[in-house]
């Protein structure tokens, strides 16, 4: 997995909030999917923020439909939808039926860009993980956001980086659970630094 | 050089060939265009990459025989790719915008099988 | 009755009731209280008319109507049909000839229902005649069948019940005849009728009352 | 697998263009073919077009390919129906042989399913189906042996509807899994029609396993065409009809029975 | 719900290896068991015109007639059953009838008529059937098989006088037939004419079409390498071969070449030229019999052959292919066998089946 240079680490309070109130808006969906977890890895973190469902949507259909035809996109057409992106991370979850979401599957890699014609964001998607629920999607992505917090801990230059990184471990993990029970209320002041002078990888 | 006569052996293949042979032919509305091999298979790659995109033009298939006049002949293509290949074939509507179409006549996983059909038995 | 409600308890009751007597004025208020507290969302007046009306009686029991002994069912049970072979064709009138005046009047019997079964009446109207209509002593033949060793039996309809057809044929030989997977065809004039044995399986009485619903096709 | 039959040829006014047609299905194998009258239920007064007979079409039949038999030609209405006033049993409907509607909303889809009397209910094949077939309508429709159309001539003709019909004809198959299915052509001029077996290897596309493909173009259309037929008949349990000449019984060129008893119960 | 589109229907090869010389050879059964075969194609590599014994065999081969609307309780009437059933050759087929569409009626040499009828005709006839073994969900096709040998079908008895009622008056059952008595010239003692006077019928002779192939290039067999370890090819890709050599497709293309990338099996040899024969109509398997016989006898003179090959092409729309097991058809009906001989009186027997038949025994 390429690391690339990232802004200091943004509160993973930020995240989860808005990641917990997504839960209770996606309706009971009749038939079986899977879930694909995947990241959108660009050159420049900014970039990020342009990415919005649509363009996303628009992005994944077009190679659906250029790498396996009208087929692939009368499959696509059936059930796929784009269920959450979060424009900070870069971590987009697809929607797509168990029938054939392996072939959809097989279509990802073939994107190298995604947005309107003008700007055109070059990335990839790399798939971490593919879920039956959204729950184990949510679950895996709480691991793997603590593997990666761990990772960036050697990294941290100053103490107040260090201590602040372990800090976001510890409510990662545990205010996760307590997110979910009762809503905590969003300690505004984002302590995190804006521009630490080290630029660390969120890869989420 | 007599040697001593074979013993015994029998072997029960089961979907023993992994190719399957078509036997098609093209019907165009004027029947007085003519098309080369090159085209005919163009014009079915073109039908795939149509219906199953690129992954569908990348299917590996052979035209064994073109027949110029009658516009027929007999494809062998992979078992994976024999429905994907048949069902382009089936919706391939039109050659250089003209209505097309193509017939299949018989399809077996032997070619010898190709060579005797008894439904072609005129009577 | 108000005066046994209002008496004093004999005294030795009290002790054995365990209730100690309250004077005039007590009771009163005592019982006002009771009332309150026990329905407490009538108003002391609505008590007070409840009080005075009825008289409240305290075990209520229904006069249970002995019926007389019901009338034995004037029918036999099924049991006792087998024992008594009711439905059963004695040997000696397995008979074909036995059957033809039968067949007369069921000819007859149609021609009125459908009129006069005149060659161009519309084949429509006499089928939906038919739907209620009786089959008893028509000449039923086995057209189409799923087991094929019916097909082909012919003869004079003797007996219909809810899922066979009891025929007898020339040979004077009583054949059951299952109605399901079946199709019998009945010459009438110059029509001939194709009962689906399948979605006939009533008992002739229940046949005319019930409504019929179009279910899958004439498909065996 | 009974006959094959090919249920949807759309009328179109050229009678040259519909008898070649009706030509190339005998030759690609179909023994029976339905001509099918399209209707728009727009207006309150419906013009049912009266069906041609079928006698007029040809003076000889063209012998299916392969057999000795010739085609045997049904004509079919289908009703288009955006609102619920535009299906009426009209008794114009009774000189079809099978009917068909084509509901455009779920509703009407609904109704069709319980409630229509028809043989045939069509699925969308060029536009993407407004609604999803939910579970009930689909099985209620099963059980009273009303068939689902997937016409594949849109397909043919123009790349984006094959991405339509396949998408409609998938999320049939799964309510439906695979009962009650037919395909059927909807073609209007030869080269628009493929043979049987193309249509029974184009069902796996549509969803569809190896051997309801091949019932599809059928068994289904069989049990589609004896619905048709029990309409004519009173609740399908008894069906009347005039007896046929008395066949004169000379020893040996009797009319064949066969083919009078076939057209007598079929 | 979509399935995978890359699975497709069965196909079975049996390949069996033994010698003529030695008594348990089952060749001849396996021959004589094929009843109804439409087309033999032969192929001598290292000879430039066909044998001219082999030719006069396949001339003589038997005539076969091909009769217009023939009924099928033809077959029971006692003229019929007396001179030409009970003799033990006699073969009918119904022509321009689908097996997995129309009503197929089959006559075996041992008196076994075999009818595979649709659903309607079936629940038509009255003849007690069992429902067919390649039907799908609905059972749509039921086999009816009445042995007209049988002691209890004497014309006269009540069974006769049944299954002659229901062929003739429930179910007029008649259709176009091939049929042969398995007599090679014009039909000497005039019996199946005067059955066949009511009928349009012809007389028809299977045709012989040859052609010399020049320098094709042969895979070289070995007689004891059945599975193609090392010494032969395997033997799917000798079919395939085979297979081209008759519909005569190219088989020296590169690998690169845009059309088609079809090579000849290794190891093979070049031949300067070899003879490829056909015949086709209805052939008994008596006559492929005789045709074998000779073929064995054709390596006794000294020729540079080092195998010659004998396809046999069952009919597509029969209802038996070996002996009495059904056979359906599903998007394919092939039933053929092929016979590869060796000088030292080897061969090499292949039976191939598509997807609705029994394993070929």
């Amino acid at each position: 997995m390429v690391r690339l240079k990232a802004r200091c680490v943004r509160t993973n309070k930020l995240f989860f909030p808005c990641f917990v109130s997504f839960l209770d808006g996606c309706g009971a969906c009749v038939y079986v999917c899977r879930y694909l977890l995947c990241e959108v890895c660009v050159s420049q973190r900014s970039k990020l923020q342009l990415l919005e469902e649509k363009a996303i949507f628009q992005a994944v259909k077009s190679a659906v439909a250029k790498a396996h035809g009208e087929y692939g996109a009368a499959l696509f057409s059936i059930g796929s939808k784009v269920t959450y992106l979060n424009a900070y991370t870069g971590v987009v979850m697809l929607r797509f039926r168990k029938a054939f979401y392996q072939l959809l599957w097989s279509a990802l890699p073939f994107i190298n860009s995604i947005g309107p014609q003008g700007r055109k964001v070059p990335c990839f998607f790399n798939c971490i993980y593919v879920g039956g629920t959204i729950k184990t999607c949510q679950k895996f992505l709480v691991r793997y956001d603590r593997q990666q917090l761990y990772r960036m801990l050697p990294h941290c230059k100053t103490g107040a980086e260090k201590q602040e990184v372990r800090r976001a471990v510890q409510t990662c993990s545990h205010s996760f659970y307590k997110a979910t029970q009762q809503e905590d209320d969003d300690d505004d002041d984002d302590d995190g630094g804006e521009e630490g002078e080290e630029e660390e990888t969120i890869v989420l | 050089m007599e040697e001593k006569s074979a013993s015994y052996e029998r072997v029960v293949y089961k979907n023993p060939s992994e190719y399957h042979y078509m036997k098609i032919h093209l019907v165009l509305e004027n029947a007085d265009t003519s098309i080369s091999a090159e085209e005919f298979k163009y014009l079915i790659i073109s039908g795939l990459k149509d219906l199953y995109g690129e992954v569908g033009a990348a299917i590996p298939f052979d035209v064994l025989t073109f027949d110029q006049t009658a516009l027929s002949a007999i494809l062998r293509v992979f078992n994976s790719g024999l429905v994907k290949l048949w069902s382009a074939l089936t919706l391939t509507g039109s050659y250089a915008n003209k209505p097309c179409a193509f017939r299949v006549t018989q399809v077996s996983p032997f070619l010898l099988a190709l060579s005797g059909n008894s439904r072609e038995m005129e009577v | 009755m108000e005066r046994v409600v209002l008496s004093r308890i004999p005294p030795d009751e009290k002790k054995l009731v365990g209730v100690r007597a309250r004077h005039g004025k007590a009771a009163q208020q005592f019982t006002q209280a009771f009332l309150k507290s026990s329905i407490p969302r009538m108003s002391s007046d609505a008590i007070e008319d409840i009080l005075l009306h009825r008289a409240v009686v305290l075990r209520y029991t229904r006069v249970k109507k002995t019926r007389g002994k019901k009338t034995k069912a004037k029918g036999l049970n099924a049991k006792e049909r087998r024992e008594l072979k009711v439905f059963q064709l004695k040997p000696e009138h397995q008979k074909y000839e036995l059957f033809l005046p039968l067949h007369e009047l069921w000819k007859q019997y149609v021609a009125d229902l459908c009129n006069g079964l005149k060659p161009e009446s519309n084949p429509q109207m006499i089928q939906q005649k038919l739907l209620k209509a009786d089959f008893h002593g028509a000449v039923l033949t086995v057209v189409r069948s799923k087991c094929p060793s019916y097909v082909g039996t012919t003869g004079i309809l003797v007996q219909e019940l809810k899922h066979v057809f009891k025929i007898i044929t020339k040979e004077d030989r009583l054949k059951t005849i299952p109605k399901r997977n079946s199709v019998f065809s009945v010459e009438m004039g110059d029509f001939i009728t194709h009962i689906y044995g399948s979605r006939f399986e009533l008992r002739s009485s229940e046949r005319s009352a019930k409504k019929f619903k179009v279910k899958g096709n004439i498909d065996l | 697998m009974s006959v094959f039959m090919d249920l949807n040829i759309i009328a179109i006014a050229d009678k040259a263009k519909l008898q070649s047609t009706i030509e190339t299905a005998a030759h690609l194998g179909y023994s029976t073919v339905a001509i099918n009258y399209v209707v728009e239920g727009q207006q309150k007064k419906q013009l049912i077009p009266k069906p041609q007979p079928v006698a007029e079409l040809f003076e000889k039949f063209p012998i299916v390919q392969g057999k000795s038999r010739p085609i045997k030609v049904l004509n079919r209405l289908t009703v288009v129906v955006t609102d619920a006033s535009h299906f009426r049993l009209a008794n114009a409907y009774k000189d079809f042989d099978i009917l068909a509607v084509f509901p455009k909303t779920e509703k009407l889809f609904h109704a069709a399913c319980m409630t229509y009397d028809v043989d045939i209910i069509c699925i969308a094949a060029t536009e993407k189906q407004p609604f999803h077939c939910k579970r009930s309508p689909v099985n209620g429709a099963i059980e009273r042996g009303v068939h689902f159309e997937i016409s594949y001539t849109a397909a043919i003709r123009d790349s984006t509807m094959k991405k339509y019909t396949i998408a409609n004809a998938i999320n049939l198959m799964t309510t439906c899994k695979g009962k009650n299915v037919i395909v059927a052509s909807g073609a209007e001029a030869p080269l628009e029609m493929r043979g049987p077996y193309d249509i029974a290897n184009l069902g796996l596309v549509f969803g569809l396993s190896e051997g309801d493909a091949k019932a599809a173009v059928s068994t289904n259309c069989r049990s589609v065409v004896l619905h048709g037929e029990t309409r004519a008949t009173a609740l399908g349990i008894i069906h009347t009809m005039k007896r046929p000449q008395p066949p004169s019984e000379q020893p040996e060129e009797e009319t064949p029975a066969a083919k009078k008893a076939k057209t007598e119960t079929d | 719900m979509s399935p995978d589109l890359g699975k497709c229907s069965r196909s079975l090869l049996t390949c069996e290896k033994s010698n003529f010389l030695n008594e348990q050879s089952r060749h001849e059964v396996h021959v004589s068991r094929h009843c109804f075969n439409y087309k033999i194609s032969l192929l001598l590599p290292e000879c430039e015109v066909l044998p001219v014994r082999v030719e006069n065999v396949i001339h003589n081969f038997s005539s076969y007639y091909l009769v217009r609307d023939l009924p099928v309780y033809k077959f029971l009437e006692e003229k019929w059953l007396a001179t030409v059933v009970k003799k033990g050759s006699f073969y009918a087929l119904s022509c321009k009838t689908r097996i997995d569409e129309d009503n197929v009626c089959a006559l075996l040499p041992s008196g076994q008529l075999i009818l595979s009828l649709d659903k309607d005709t079936y629940e038509h006839l009255g003849l007690e059937g069992r429902p067919s073994l390649y039907s799908h969900k609905k059972v749509m096709r039921y086999v009816v098989s009445v042995d007209l040998t049988n002691k209890s079908l004497v014309p006269g008895t009540k069974r006769y006088q049944q299954v002659l009622l229901c062929l003739k008056e429930r179910v007029m059952l008649r259709s176009d037939f091939l049929l042969t008595t398995c007599h090679p010239g014009a039909d000497k003692d005039g019996a199946l004419h005067n059955l066949l006077s009511q009928y349009t019928y012809e007389e028809c002779r299977p045709t012989l079409h040859s052609q010399t192939l020049k320098n094709l290039f042969c895979p070289s067999l070995h007689h004891s390498d059945l599975r193609g370890k090392g010494l032969s090819c395997t033997p799917n890709q000798f079919l395939e071969w085979l297979g081209a050599v008759n519909l005569n497709i190219s088989c020296d293309n590169s690998a690169v070449s845009f059309l088609s990338t079809y090579m000849c099996p290794e190891p093979r040899a070049p031949v300067s030229q070899s003879v490829l024969c056909t015949v086709t109509g209805l052939i008994p398997p008596k006559d492929v019999c005789r045709l074998l016989k000779e073929l064995r006898c054709y390596f006794a003179e000294p020729n540079f052959a080092a195998w010659v090959s004998l396809t046999v092409h069952g009919f597509v729309d029969c209802p038996v292919s070996w002996g009495a097991a059904e056979h359906g058809f599903f998007k394919g009906g092939e039933n053929l066998y092929n016979f590869v001989c060796f000088k030292n009186q080897d061969y090499w027997l292949y039976k191939a089946t598509g997807s609705e038949d029994a394993c070929p025994p």
